[in-house]
């Protein structure tokens, strides 16, 4: 039964579904409604985890970390400073293979600080080791957290489900809750095989050399390569369960437009409306939303782009000093299977800029910036002198 | 599995890389050993984590974990509520050295502490970053020659005091904070064992000599830890929700220059040509000698490690006995079944 | 839905009603969006509220946005030409431009015994719906908060027909301050709607009726 | 995770003995005790032994050398106690009072010695004397399977120990029952017999494979120049064989003692026993006044010249006798002077006195206690005519004549007399092991533990024994003092201090696993007993 929640709430929902024994966080905006709830949660009995109150984001992550590597099922949220701050334990826990679930309420980062949403934080993570889902609504946020248990714990890797900052972490929209029978029919009880055991004891996390890093790191690159199978075995399977099916791209006309707009996260609600107008008036358009961005799902990107005429990819992240990084990923793709498309590299939406239906749907009728050096061209850029100074 | 000992079980086992004469390696067995092999550990990066963990190889014989450098209490947290979210009773232990300590790892250590985790956390203090290359670090004690702290014409060792982390940490309402070194085995092994019959966090700073770092004889490892402690430099002591409960009393007190004489990065000291006394306000060698000596001083002082009413001393402590005064409960056999 | 379309955005099919609420932190204005928007989910309609984003200070002016529709709400962005404003202090329409975008001839439900003189600068015609509601709550709840009062009165100008779905999402929101408190918010609530209604505009609610 | 190669093996492939340039080595030293011992026993294995109550054990590790463990508890003189140590620390370990309790407890429990061979050898060997080198000798020869009868002139066995050491000191009944348990051995005992006389050299040198000859020191000797051999004058052996052997002595009020050894003080001690006022004439200074010249102090052993003033027998040092001064025959008392020096120009031992010093001594009796000679009359050939077959061990071999030195004389004529009878070199079975000193050992590894001292009943008229034995816990207190020096006692400090898990303990001790241990040093430095050497390692 759907019900009219926040974004937030629901996501602690989902959680809640998932029974972890542990969460573990640091509170940081966007992302402290996520863990009042579960705060709440815990303490109301509800919820039968423990909440530990990190002392930073770091021993948040450091927390789940070993959660998991005691046998627990373990939750960690956080957003921006917090992401990076725990930048060292997260690639920790990839390279250790330990299936952790977080939630990036996604937002800029400092300086200057700005704590409403973009992708630098999560983005910035992308070579983590990570499986990334970047979610367009707080219903797929939910989906997302109670496949990424699954997910996680099939492949032993970690997931991080990335909700856009206040976009969705702050709105109340319908939500479908499964019911608890159902997550519990969908996501078997926790078990990693590696858990620290005195009766067969394991070391985990030791030293390694030249000798063998770069063959434990192949193996770590062939897991989340493999993790795209499973992510769609599991979204299936969840899709039975639900009837909402989850693919690793979202694409709405994709397919069939001569352009296609490529995008990530919440944006996708207000490309659809611009994507609706602009076929009424009979243009061949399209988006494809990468909702799995780790691992990158490189087949399902040539399937869903090879026939476009153009790409023009908007992200709300940036590699400072060369453009977008979506952008240069999705080139890469292509141009490896020798699909050579115009590709338009559009950087907008950082430090919570709106994102206005006018501004995607001028994108359109820009000219293409192919053939030109300009990559990441910066999307509703004041002239100098015009930004506003307000508190 | 090594099953070479019937009377120890060798969680830390043989083949590590540990320098010749390592007294942290000396340490943890000491504490492993006590504790058994029926625990988790979780190792900060560091020398131990290093010469422990090699290229496919460990030297651990339980559960052992590492994450990185600044975070063992914060994945021992997560151990513990995990074990504890399971009804698993096994006990937790961090080990770090005192970079883990007293410097990078302090803040997930008081979180740790704060929130009531029941650990033992074991710091292996060898007051300087060895596994680098022996850096000063806070735990670096006054006028030691290090790397980064090096005498020089206008320097005699690291300039700042050595950081009273024992303080900090029983200044958290610790249920269970205490100093020992591997010369006085017995005395670590009655903190040892008492630490793990209490509940809550623990804390153990045990003075782990580098033969390296403090540049003296590999032999000298467990002589060294033992004048550290007979000149008051390092009090042996207990504290208990804050309040000092226990001393290793002094039967005599050492001069400080017999225990800074024996290793080289006090050398300096002794054949100083700096002048620097007028031009910067440091002190030159013989001064800095004298202020080691008063910081000994104030140490015994403070703990009244000369007066103190206990028949725990020095000497008492450090008295072997035919067939041994008791070694370690858990055996290879224990664990095994 | 219903007749107020939005012609500054071209390609929004308008069958969407935004309302934005204007208080002060420590008001309610962002629990005031929630039992707005949850009391339209009940009666049928899409509905999708937030607050202005951003970290919330009190006694700081503060912002929420509620879309409320037939059709399922996909977009996430922000509120720019509301339907409606409700104001709950008055003291802001000299501070913050709790106006800008209002669309031509919308709904401003203001909490003042008195109805302002419209500012020059701005040329629409809108229509007012302005009462006590501090001081009606006063009276009913024994402090202050203008917050149910002016729901109430929004049902009241709405054909929404949403008033016993407010007085629900009030009961639930308040489930854990006792019955006494929830009883005393939704009298508050009902009598903003009498309020409202004994202003006689009865007009105005055919002209927003969606 | 299967295959997953983050999956860690064991160090214990690393064999990290690779890295070192000297190695640990657990090596026994030799303890001064046992140096110091005149009849080396391995007091420090026994005391090894006692210190875990294996006090069997301890005991017939202590007879391995000296199968008078009761006698030699209550008489040696314990240079071994001299050469403990222990001092160093605090006060040496009392040795003797240990072994005397172990002597006690295996007459009391009746262990009986046991043969080292089940070889019955068929070479005969004849002791001629069974004092204390005699018995031990047939002891050593005993145990190792070959028959050996013992021929002694005197009708109980026992020799010096029997004639010479009062009742006080050692009781008869503990010297019987030791010299019986030697006995048991299969030991012929051939009293009254007296070689040279009844029973020819030659006899006996047809009759046997072997002869060891151990006829002690028992003539004394004859100060010259003084009129000492009529009434009211006697030689101190003899005075003390007469009280030995029950012959009923009447004195006069006043007895003069005329020499500073224990032949002087127990004769100054019988003499008080039976209600004389005692006074010793002795050569020498007291104990303690001449550090480092123990020849120029008296040479009686300084616990028997304490208790003896304790009993009221004076002494009177650095004094020597010039004559006897009689009236008609009785003796009335003694001319002595102060001694200038105590050897001639010849560098005989003979007081030269100064002139003018001279005092009387008023005194009825004299006994001269001023050494004793052996009586070869009847054996002459044996030291005429040394043979490979003929051994001479005991006080008849020479000095010191202790009754220690006598036991491990006789372990040593033992030794000599297998060798010739078998061809084959001596064995001693001495400890080709270095000796350890103080300074390497670790003193504040042990605790301070304050030396036992036996009690001295003060009834000591009645002429029982006065020296009381330690009971089970003050000997196992005392055993325990122990340094062990330069021999393992397992306290555990190489196996607690290896770092690198190279030390493994095992039932009996330890051992190190040379695959791993990177020769640091650290068990040598720590080790309290100077055990452990550290060695070059050499390819």
């Amino acid at each position: 039964m759907k019900k009219l929640l926040e974004g937030s709430r629901a996501i602690a929902e989902a959680v809640k579904l998932c029974r972890p024994q542990i969460v573990a966080a640091y509170p940081i905006t966007p992302q402290t409604h996520i863990i009042e709830n579960l705060a709440q949660m815990v303490a109301d009995g509800d919820l039968a985890a423990e909440f530990i109150n990190a002392e930073s984001e770091f021993a948040a992550a450091s927390i789940v970390l070993g959660a998991v590597a005691g046998g627990s099922r373990a939750f960690t949220a956080t957003a921006s400073q917090g992401l990076l701050l725990m930048t060292e334990v997260l690639y920790n826990i990839a390279g250790m293979r330990l299936p952790v679930v977080m939630v990036c309420a996604n937002r800029a980062v400092s300086a200057p600080i700005n704590i409403f949403s973009d992708h630098q934080d999560s983005m910035t993570m992308r070579d983590a080791g990570w499986i990334q889902l970047y979610v367009e609504s707080n219903q797929e946020a939910v989906d997302s957290i109670i496949q990424a248990y699954r997910i996680a714990e099939v492949c032993e890797l970690p997931v991080m489900v990335c909700v856009d900052g206040f976009f969705l972490t702050h709105t109340f929209e319908p939500v479908e809750i499964p019911e608890q029978t159902q997550v519990d029919d969908f996501l078997p009880p926790f078990h990693f095989e590696r858990t620290l055991n005195p009766s067969n004891p394991f070391t985990l996390g030791g030293g390694s050399e030249p000798d063998n890093y770069l063959e434990i790191r192949a193996q770590q690159q062939a897991a989340l390569i493999d993790a795209v199978n499973v992510i769609q075995a599991i979204g299936a399977d969840y899709a039975k369960l639900t009837g909402r099916a989850y693919e690793l791209v979202d694409s709405y006309f994709a397919e069939q437009a001569d352009t296609v707009l490529v995008v990530l996260g919440s944006t996708m609600g207000a490309v659809r409306e611009v994507i609706d107008s602009l076929r009424e008036q009979g243009q061949s358009v399209g988006v494809l939303r990468l909702r799995c961005f780790r691992p990158l799902p490189a087949q399902a990107l040539v399937e869903y782009l090879s026939a476009a005429k153009r790409i023009i990819v908007i992200e709300k992240a940036f590699s400072a000093g060369a453009g977008g990084i979506v952008a240069a990923e999705v080139r890469a793709v292509l141009q490896q299977v020798g699909v050579l498309i115009p590709i338009d590299s559009y950087i907008g939406g950082l430090g919570g800029r709106d994102l206005k239906l006018t501004i995607i749907e001028d994108v359109f009728h820009q000219s293409s910036l192919a053939k030109s050096t300009a990559d990441g061209v910066f999307l509703d850029l004041k002239q100098p002198g015009t930004a506003t100074k307000q508190e | 599995m090594d099953k070479r000992d019937p009377y120890r079980h060798n969680v830390l086992t043989s083949g590590h890389r540990a320098c010749s004469g390592c007294g942290e390696a000396m340490a943890a067995r000491m504490v492993t050993d006590l504790i058994g092999a029926n625990a988790i550990y979780v190792n900060a990066t560091g020398c131990l984590q290093v010469f422990t963990t090699h290229n496919q190889q460990s030297s651990w014989q339980a559960p052992w974990i590492h994450s990185v450098f600044a975070n063992a209490a914060a994945v021992a947290s997560g151990v513990e509520a995990a074990l504890r979210a399971r009804g698993d009773d096994t006990p937790v232990i961090v080990q770090a050295g005192d970079g883990g300590t007293f410097d990078i790892g302090l803040q997930c250590l008081s979180g740790m502490i704060e929130r009531g985790h029941d650990i033992l956390f074991v710091c292996y203090d060898n007051e300087a970053y060895m596994n680098t290359g022996v850096q000063r670090s806070s735990s670096t004690p006054h006028a030691v020659r290090t790397t980064t702290s090096p005498p020089g014409r206008l320097s005699e060792g690291k300039h700042h005091l050595k950081k009273d982390v024992l303080s900090i940490i029983a200044a958290h309402h610790m249920p269970y904070a205490a100093t020992a070194t591997v010369a006085f085995f017995h005395d670590l092994k009655a903190k040892v064992e008492k630490a793990m019959t209490i509940k809550g966090p623990r804390f153990l700073q045990i003075l782990s000599p580098c033969p390296l770092g403090w540049d003296h004889d590999a032999s000298l490892s467990v002589s060294v830890s033992r004048l550290a402690v007979e000149t008051g430099l390092f009090p042996l002591v207990e504290l208990e929700n804050g309040e000092v409960t226990s001393v290793m009393r002094l039967k005599q007190q050492r001069p400080v220059q017999d225990y800074l004489k024996l290793q080289g990065r006090f050398k300096h000291l002794f054949n100083s040509t700096s002048t620097a006394e007028t031009a910067t306000g440091n002190a030159n060698g013989a001064a800095e000698i004298r202020h080691l000596q008063a910081l000994a001083d104030a140490r015994i002082r403070r703990y009244e490690l000369l007066q103190a009413e206990t028949e725990w001393d020095t000497v008492r402590a450090s008295q072997v006995q035919r067939h041994g005064r008791g070694g370690y409960r858990n055996t290879g056999q224990e664990a095994a079944s | 839905m219903g007749t107020v379309k939005d012609k500054t955005n071209a390609t929004t099919d308008a069958d969407v009603q935004e309302i934005r609420f204007h208080g002060r932190g420590g008001q309610g204005a962002v629990s005031a969006a929630a039992l707005l928007a949850l009391a339209a989910y009940e009666k049928g309609y899409q509905a999708q509220a937030f607050p202005k984003f951003g970290s919330e200070r009190r006694g700081a002016p503060v912002e929420a946005y509620v879309r409320i529709s037939n059709q399922p709400i996909r977009a996430h962005n922000q509120v720019y030409t509301p339907n409606i404003v409700v104001i709950q202090d008055s003291t802001l329409l000299k501070s913050e431009p709790v106006l800008q975008g209002l669309k031509a001839n919308g709904l401003i439900v203001l909490n003042s015994a008195h109805q302002p003189s419209q500012p020059e600068e701005i040329e629409n015609e809108y229509r007012w719906i302005c009462l006590p509601a501090s001081q009606i709550a006063e009276t009913h709840l024994g402090r202050p908060l203008p917050n149910t009062v002016l729901l109430g009165a929004l049902a009241a100008v709405t054909d929404w027909d949403i008033l016993p779905g407010l007085a629900q999402a009030i009961e639930n929101h308040l489930a854990k301050k006792g019955k006494r408190i929830t009883e005393k918010n939704i009298e508050a609530l009902h009598r903003g709607y009498e309020s409202a209604l004994q202003q006689g505009r009865a007009d105005s609610r055919k002209e927003i009726a969606p | 995770m299967n295959g997953l190669v983050i999956e860690p093996g064991s160090t214990l492939a690393y064999h990290t003995g690779d890295w070192r340039t000297q190695r640990p080595v657990y090596r026994d030293k030799w303890p001064p005790c046992g140096q110091t011992c005149p009849a080396s026993e391995d007091i420090q294995a026994w005391l090894a032994y006692a210190s875990d109550q294996k006090w069997e054990d301890a005991w017939r590790k202590l007879t391995e050398r000296n199968p008078l463990p009761a006698v030699m508890g209550r008489i040696c003189y314990h240079p071994c106690e001299l050469g403990c140590n222990r001092k160093q620390m605090d006060s040496a370990v009392n040795i003797h009072g240990v072994e005397r309790y172990l002597g006690d407890m295996a007459l009391q429990k009746g262990w009986r010695h046991k043969p080292i061979t089940d070889t019955q050898k068929t070479q005969q060997v004849a002791i001629i004397g069974a004092g204390p080198a005699g018995l031990s000798c047939a002891y050593q020869l005993a145990r190792r399977g070959y028959p050996v009868t013992i021929f002694d002139n005197q009708d109980v066995a026992g020799g010096t120990l029997y004639s010479g050491i009062p009742e006080y000191r050692l009781p008869k009944s503990i010297l019987a029952q030791e010299i019986n348990a030697i006995l048991e051995l299969g030991i012929q005992l051939r009293l009254n017999s007296n070689v040279g006389t009844e029973i020819s050299m030659d006899a006996l040198r047809n009759d046997y494979d072997a002869i060891f000859v151990a006829i002690g020191a028992q003539q004394a000797r004859v100060m010259t120049g003084l009129d000492n051999s009529s009434h009211s004058v006697m030689a101190g052996v003899d005075f003390l064989r007469a009280i030995n052997t029950g012959k009923s002595i009447q004195l006069p009020n006043k007895v003069a003692i005329i020499g500073g050894g224990n032949t002087a003080i127990d004769a100054a001690r019988c003499a008080r026993r039976l209600g004389a006022e005692v006074t010793v004439i002795c050569p020498q200074e007291p104990h303690g006044t001449q550090p480092g010249h123990p020849g120029a102090e008296i040479p009686a052993s300084l616990e028997e010249v304490l208790q003896a003033e304790a009993e009221g027998v004076r002494l009177v040092y650095r004094a020597g006798i010039k004559r006897l001064v009689r009236s008609g025959e009785h003796l009335s008392g003694l001319e002595i002077a102060r001694v200038d020096r105590l050897h001639n120009l010849q560098g005989d031992f003979k007081p030269v006195l100064f002139e003018g010093t001279e005092e009387f001594l008023p005194a009825g009796f004299a006994i001269f206690a001023i050494g004793q000679e052996v009586n070869w009359k009847g054996l002459e050939a044996v030291i005429e005519k040394p043979a490979n077959n003929i051994t001479v061990g005991g006080d008849a071999a020479g000095k010191p004549r202790f009754a220690a030195t006598a036991v491990g004389s006789g372990f040593q004529g033992a030794m000599i007399t297998i060798a010739s009878l078998t061809g084959t070199p001596p064995v001693y079975e001495q400890h080709e092991k270095a000796e350890i000193t103080v300074k390497q050992l670790h003193l504040p590894y042990y605790p301070a533990v304050i030396r036992n001292e036996s009690a001295i009943l003060e009834r000591w008229k009645d002429n029982v024994e006065l020296v009381t034995g330690f009971n089970e816990e003050v000997t196992l207190n005392e055993a325990q003092r122990c340094l062990s020096c330069g021999v393992c006692f397992q306290c555990d400090n190489c196996w607690h201090f290896c770092p690198d898990a190279a030390v493994i303990k095992n039932d009996t001790g330890y051992e190190i696993d040379y695959d791993y241990c990177k020769g640091c040093g650290i068990c040598a430095q720590e080790c309290p007993s100077g055990h452990i050497n550290m060695e070059i390692v050499t390819t």
